[in-house]
């Protein structure tokens, strides 16, 4: 079978839900981070394919250009926090900072 | 006066109390113990203004039906919403009612409240409840009905949990509060249904939007449930059977607002209400609302007979008389209910402003006894008091002649008109609508017997304890009211005939509108006589109502006019016989009331017990609750075992729900409402874990359960 | 290819209707140098209350103007123009409320950075009201998320401010991950980003309404995060009890606007049948009852919001539920999809905008002076300080929306609103909510009123500048609850949407 | 098979395989590792989209810039010698739920993506995209250019105050 659409689909499909699963399970905070990573690449790769086979619609690798661009600020952003949260509670561990609840 | 001036005047005396409240709440700390004379001042100014109102429009303007303005408040989308004021006569008879106890309430509570920490803040208070109850009684439209209908209730509540350390009476106060938005919720699907089909929220638009036969969805039903709706909202402010459980307990906050607020004025405002919209009411309707005031009026004297507390006495007693009015109103009695609203203000003010100085006189011999346990509301420790209290006697036996319904009071030409009406109704309509009348009957006999039990109970006899010894007559700024209240309730003042009230300037006045309802749906005694004149416009004026015998305006008055002599003789014998029954136990002891007691003991324990609404409530809300947990817990639980568990479970669930319909345990409702609610806010607040990835997990399954939702 | 010499001369035409952004983006780089030279604490924090005054002036003339511009990114119109108003407003008051918040003072030697990502915000969210492309739909959020993230946890000494940083960050990036991911679905459904063209698509070809539900609600999710509209709210009241009064002030109202803005404006301009402005309903296109999914999301919302705040002993915690209650109430309208469903929200946004400053800043000064945030700090306030009780009282009543307040007035619109859509059921559920929150607001006034009172703690006493700011706040709560017609007239003049037709 | 169709199982199967070891590893530094491989497996199947631009920039910033960002995050905030290096487990109950929700929402995305008939003009093949991505972003794109910068900005200050020491 030609390798087509849906193939890139399916790929992006499992890498979403894998990322989605990161961010739930895992303990350590740059882990959700990773598993954050893996789902806007996952949009990405959609965004792509859709480009590719939308008649070379550039619109969307200029979309997936701008989601890396701010996948970096984010990273970082998010980055610098953790290291303040690890300042306050030797640890970044997510589901151990809930002092806010109910 | 022109129309503009008095237009003008009655903005005046809506807005003066706000000035009350205003300086009390803001000055109230430096004016200290001024802030009374300030209220008391601004009352009085404001109960000329209201005279000179209710003069004019009586005298010059009677005839008008009403004096109004309105004006644009505002457009939303195609709809405009035009408000407005106005003075009717029922309005302006109001207006004087509200100011003058008000400003006696004011007078009285400056000794009465006197050394309490929030004496200003008190006075605010009741500046502010004046405001809003005048508001009620000059709106001519839903709308400001509404709003400020909330008003007084929100003031009832400052009001009613003013000593709010007793918890007593912040709870008093929450129960109100809970019970009156019942009420309210049906009173605005009531305006809404209204607006919706008539597209304004005047009166009149809406009146004549009924009379042309437009019928909200096009079904005559639908205008007999909005005017049921409007009516929930009496039923709640006036303390109707089944939402009556708030006005006793209301009865924790200070005894002069009991006299302004639970006796004259706002639980009279749904009797104000009914009668505004009087000419709404479908047949069906007003059996509705005559059902419920006839039930109301007859349980709650029942309860009445066996209380100890003073003031609980008179709450059961003004529970059972605004049954009376509503009672009259729903039997088609319109210028009788009204009657005795106004009446009935004026006597039970003056019977709790009376309670008061007997409070305030046994809390001071307390006080002086150092005596810090008994109950000073209780009459088993009164007894004797007309020696050492002879100006409160005398003015309290006096307004109890008329609250039991004797010649020469405003209360017996009041009473004899309704229940004259209501025999005069049943005899129209046949059959088991003559429970109506019997009920009446038997509830005005049980009138008269209690209040005797509790006027001999603590007023004669010997002093039943050292304090009721100790009392002494209160100051004068407690007495004058009482005497001026109690003045009031003499005959002449409505009436020149001491038996029949149709001829005096009240009826002529107070002239029963003629129903805008179409025929079909409306009492074809309600209808107008086929005397060839339109009846309409006569109800505008006052001279085609009745005197002496000619121009009835309807089928139903000339009915009454028949039985008034049946119904006066009946009402006087049965009034005389409670009486006689009062003394022969409780002042004689020819008849041993603990034997009595005893011999009736289940019947007793039930009235002493209040019909057992709270008890009866509690136990099946308390097990609902259990089923509501335990159903939870086997949501949890097994699900091999559920479908087992589930048909026990509607088993029980539907024996529960019967459980609390049989009982009609309203109170319950309540009570379940708010803990149902605190329940659920309880359990949902669990999601909130402070673990971001199980928000994350939820939101996940938030989105799965939107889609599966809206696929399916 | 794009012709760019064309391009050229539409650049120049786009850069005049980019003035307010483009005075922000200059106010935004001038504060960064401003600070870096002052070494005065609120020096940045004036530089930037200047800039937003330009800009308000530059956006004041743009009423009336319907265009597009940047090739179609970005919008200007008047229904935009009402809600960078709206963000303009309170963030002017939040950096008032800046300068006298103790917190904050305590907090650092200078606040630089603070007034500076305060501009990023308004920035992404002037970006957001406007946005008419998908992309830049989410450039815009992102802008203003990375400034409230750190805004959230900018006292960064504070164990709780850090947690509410961290909460957000993930929260809100997982939620623009999905929203992003819906945007690639309805992009490879429509094969553009641009929200005319996708309407023009949509109204030309048939679409899978399952693929469509599916990239739908996903974008709802991060829009929805921005309204803390349920099952989106978890972050909101986490993160508004942990951040400075001041930036949960800010995030209640100003990102919220922006929020509903994004919303109104996606359903709108995608799922409308290509009805001018002047159709007072729109005809939603495809078999998707969008009404009914955002009725869902309504109903969920307040109901939510005002069972839980029933149950909160945190003020800031409870005006986080109370604020997610209002969403709904809002979300209400929304569900409407018309002209009249627009109007009501503006109208309910202006009115909460400053019934809800107006209590966080009651709430900032008493916090302030007792140190703490607890509902019982409330107790027996009425004798403490009788005047900012009694205005908070009247927050309290405007926000329950009882007459005479502007709550009332926006509660009524909305509810007017979405009756006059036909939807009776949603309006009994609002009206039953507000009965709801009717008790947890009315507890806290009785708290002021009722307890405590004989205690011999002593007056408390604000300063001028402080009292001042509360009667700006109160005084058009009251006044708006009797006189509201301007309001409603900017909001009837402000509900064009610019669709391109 | 002809060599795409290679290509593009290699690429998906070095991007899924390493996906799941990133997400399923007890080993924080072999996660951070595998997503190396996962960005390169992605920037594969970019290639193969006739994406080469994006190709390169996925290289350039995810491999050198975001990936090295979170490596320190990893180092800064995790004793390496320690048993933190290893990601700990969460609580069994969310475990289930993050398993039930990940599985559901792969399969209904799957679903759909079998089932919906996307937007599929006759493709134009392009040879470079390089050029047309720069008009673009300078032309159509100009304002999203700008505003991303302006976003970089905002993250730079922000993140440097956040992490730097106090005072």
């Amino acid at each position: 079978m030609e390798i087509g659409l849906t193939h890139y689909l399916i790929v992006s499909a499992i890498l979403f839900a894998l990322g989605l699963y990161g961010i739930v399970s895992r303990k350590h905070a740059v882990m959700v981070l990773m598993g954050l990573e893996l789902i806007l690449n996952a949009a990405n790769i959609n965004f792509i394919a859709f480009a590719r086979y939308g008649g070379m619609n550039i619109d969307g690798q200029i979309a997936a250009i701008f989601v890396i661009i701010l996948a970096a600020a984010e990273a970082a952003v998010a980055l610098a926090i953790l290291l303040n949260i690890y300042q306050h509670f030797k640890h970044v561990n997510v589901d151990e900072v809930k002092e806010m609840k109910e | 006066m022109t129309q503009e001036v008095i237009l003008f005047l009655s903005i005046t005396v809506l807005l003066v109390p706000i000035l009350s409240f205003l300086i009390n709440i803001f000055f109230g700390d430096r004016l200290g113990k001024l802030s009374g004379v300030v209220g008391t001042s601004i009352l009085a100014f404001d109960f000329l203004i209201a005279a000179t109102i209710a003069f004019n429009k009586l005298v010059t303007y009677a005839d008008l039906h009403i004096i109004q303005t309105k004006f644009e408040w505002f457009s939303l989308g195609s709809f405009k919403v035009i408000v407005g004021y106005g003075i009717d006569n029922i309005a302006a008879i109001m207006l004087l009612v509200v100011t003058l106890i008000s400003f006696l309430v004011h007078l009285f509570s400056t000794i009465y409240m006197d050394g309490d920490r929030r004496f200003p803040k008190f006075y605010a208070y009741l500046g502010l409840f004046t405001f809003s109850m005048l508001g009620i009684v000059i709106a001519n439209n839903f709308l400001m009905m509404y709003v400020f209908w909330e008003l007084v209730g929100i003031s009832s509540y400052l009001l009613i949990g003013f000593w709010y350390e007793k918890n007593s009476a912040s709870n008093a106060g929450k129960k109100a509060f809970i019970t009156n938005r019942i009420g309210d919720l049906g009173f605005f699907i009531g305006i809404m249904i209204l607006f919706m089909t008539y597209g304004s929220f005047m009166f009149e638009d809406v009146f004549a939007g009924i009379a042309s036969g437009q019928m909200p969805f096009n079904n005559p039903t639908m205008l007999t449930l909005a005017g049921i709706g409007i009516f929930m909202g009496a039923m709640g402010k006036s303390a109707q059977f089944p939402l009556h459980v708030w006005l006793p307990d209301a009865m924790e906050g200070p005894t002069p607002v009991s006299a302004l607020i639970h006796a004259a004025t706002m639980v009279a405002a749904g009797v104000y209400l009914v009668a505004k919209v009087f000419v709404m009411f479908t047949a069906d309707a007003l059996s509705f609302i005559a059902i419920i005031g006839t039930l109301t009026a007859f349980i709650s004297a029942t309860i009445a007979i066996t209380q100890v507390d003073f003031k609980k006495v008179l709450a059961y007693s003004t529970v059972s008389q605004l049954g009376f009015m509503i009672m009259s109103l729903g039997t088609g009695g319109y210028t009788n209910g009204f009657f005795h609203l106004v009446t009935h203000a004026w006597f039970k003010a003056a019977l709790f402003l009376a309670a008061g100085s007997v409070i305030h006189a046994m809390h001071h011999a307390m006080h002086h006894m150092h005596d810090h346990h008994s109950d000073p509301q209780d009459i088993n420790n009164m007894g004797g008091l007309r020696k050492t209290m002879p100006w409160t006697y005398r003015t309290f036996l006096f307004v109890t002649l008329a609250l039991a319904g004797i010649p020469f009071t405003s209360g017996f030409l009041s009473k004899d008109g309704i229940l004259a009406g209501t025999l005069a109704w049943a005899n129209l309509t046949g059959g088991w609508h003559w429970i109506v009348p019997v009920m009446a009957f038997s509830a005005a006999g049980m009138t008269a017997f209690y209040m005797f039990r509790l006027t001999i109970v603590a007023f004669h006899g010997e002093p039943k304890t050292e304090i009721a010894r100790h009392t002494h007559e209160n100051k004068l700024p407690i007495v004058i009211p009482l005497v001026v209240l109690s003045i009031l309730s003499i005959w002449f003042f409505y009436a020149p005939n001491p038996i029949d009230a149709t001829g005096g300037w009240f009826h002529k006045m107070v002239v029963q509108p003629q129903s805008a309802v179409p025929a079909a749906y409306q009492w074809d005694f309600l209808l107008p006589e086929n005397g060839g004149h339109d009846v309409i416009q006569a109800a505008g004026h006052g001279e085609t109502a009745q005197a002496g015998g000619h121009g009835y305006l309807n089928k139903l008055q000339e009915e009454s006019h028949h039985f008034h002599y049946i119904a006066m003789a009946l009402s006087l014998l049965i009034a005389g016989s409670g009486i006689l029954l009062a003394f022969l136990i409780y002042q004689y002891k020819y008849i041993s009331a603990d034997k009595l007691e005893a011999r009736f003991k289940g019947l007793h324990t039930f009235s002493l017990n209040k019909w057992y609404f709270d008890e009866l409530y509690n136990s099946t809300v308390i097990a609902f609750m259990m089923l509501v947990s335990k159903s939870l817990a086997w949501f949890d639980g097994t699900v091999v075992d559920g479908i087992v568990n589930l048909s026990a479970q509607v088993t029980r669930f539907a024996g529960y729900i019967t459980g609390i319909f049989d009982n009609v345990v309203i109170d319950g409702f309540v009570n379940l409402v708010a803990r149902v609610t605190e329940y659920s806010g309880g359990q949902l607040r669990k999601l909130q874990t402070g673990n971001i990835q199980s928000y994350i997990v939820f939101v996940l399954a938030g989105i799965l359960l939107l889609l599966f939702f809206f696929i399916l | 290819m794009t012709d760019i010499s064309q391009f050229t001369g539409e650049l120049l035409k786009s850069m005049g209707l980019f003035l307010p952004e483009t005075t922000l983006i200059i106010t935004f780089l001038v504060a960064i140098m401003a600070d870096l030279i002052s070494g005065k604490k609120h020096f940045a924090g004036y530089v930037v209350m200047a800039g937003l005054l330009v800009t308000a002036f530059f956006l004041m003339r743009q009423t009336g103007i319907e265009s597009a511009s940047f090739a179609g990114l970005l919008v200007i119109d008047p229904f935009g123009q009402f809600i960078k108003f709206i963000v303009l407003i309170t963030t002017l008051l939040v950096i008032m409320f800046s300068f006298i918040s103790k917190e904050l003072h305590h907090s650092h030697a200078k606040l630089g950075e603070y007034y500076i990502l305060m501009t990023g915000m308004v920035i992404g969210m002037f970006l957001l009201a406007s946005s008419a492309n998908l992309i830049m739909i989410y450039i815009a959020i992102e802008t203003m998320s990375i400034s409230s993230y750190i805004l959230a946890g900018y006292t960064k000494e504070v164990k709780r401010s850090t947690e509410a940083s961290l909460k957000y960050v993930i929260f809100g990036a997982v939620s623009s991950g999905i929203m992003l991911y819906g945007m690639s679905i309805l992009f490879g459904l429509t094969g553009s980003l641009s929200l005319l063209e996708i309407n023009t698509f949509l109204m030309n070809n048939s679409v899978e309404s399952i693929t469509l539900l599916l990239s739908g609600i996903m974008i709802l999710a991060g829009f929805g995060y921005k309204i803390s509209a349920v099952p989106f709210h978890f972050w909101t009241p986490d993160v508004y009890e942990g951040s400075p009064i001041t930036i949960t002030a800010l995030l209640s109202v100003a990102s919220k606007a922006a929020g509903f803005a994004v919303i109104l404006r996606f359903f709108k301009v995608v799922f409308s049948a290509g009805l001018g402005s002047e159709n007072v309903a729109w005809s939603i296109i495809g078999s998707i009852d969008w009404h009914f999914v955002i009725a869902v999301l309504a109903v969920l919302t307040m109901t939510l919001g005002n069972l839980v705040a029933l149950w909160q002993t945190n003020m800031k915690r409870m005006l986080a539920y109370s604020s997610i209650a209002h969403a709904g109430y809002m979300l209400m309208a929304v569900a409407v999809l018309d002209n009249t469903g627009v109007a009501a929200v503006l109208i309910y946004f202006f009115m909460y905008m400053i019934m809800n400053l107006g209590a966080f800043l009651v709430v900032q000064l008493v916090a302030d002076k007792l140190d703490s945030e607890s509902i019982d700090i409330f107790n027996g306030l009425g004798y403490r300080s009788p005047l900012i009780a009694a205005v908070f009282t009247l927050f309290l009543i405007s926000l329950t929306g009882l007459p005479p307040t502007a709550g009332f007035i926006g509660k009524l619109y909305v509810f007017s609103s979405v009756v006059n859509a036909g939807y009776l059921w949603l309006a009994v559920i609002g009206v039953l909510n507000s009965v709801i929150s009717l008790y947890y607001y009315v507890r806290v006034i009785r708290n002021m009123y009722l307890r405590d009172i004989e205690s011999t703690q002593p007056k408390l006493t604000f300063s001028v500048s402080a009292l001042a700011l509360v009667m700006l706040l109160a005084i058009p709560t009251l006044i708006l609850g009797l006189y509201f017609s301007p309001v409603i007239e900017w909001a009837n003049a402000s509900i064009a949407i610019f669709t391109g037709h | 098979m002809d060599l795409i169709t290679i290509a593009f199982y290699f690429f998906a199967a070095l991007t899924l395989g390493f996906g799941a070891v990133v997400v399923l590893s007890k080993n924080i530094m072999h996660a951070a590792f595998s997503l190396l491989f996962t960005f390169f497996g992605v920037a594969g199947l970019y290639v193969l989209l006739h994406a080469d631009f994006l190709a390169i920039t996925q290289i350039m910033i995810y491999i050198g810039g975001i990936l090295v960002l979170i490596i320190f995050g990893v180092m800064l905030t995790t004793r390496i010698t320690g048993v933190d290096v290893k990601s700990g487990k969460v609580g069994i109950f969310q475990l289930t739920g993050a398993i039930v929700l990940t599985l559901s929402i792969a399969l209904l995305l799957l679903f759909v993506y079998t089932n919906t008939h996307w937007y599929q003009p006759e493709s134009i093949p392009m040879e470079s995209t390089a050029e047309l991505i720069g008009t673009t972003l300078l032309t159509r794109y100009l304002l999203a250019f700008e505003a991303a910068s302006i976003l970089l900005l905002v993250a730079i200050v922000g993140a440097a105050f956040i992490a730097r020491k106090k005072h």
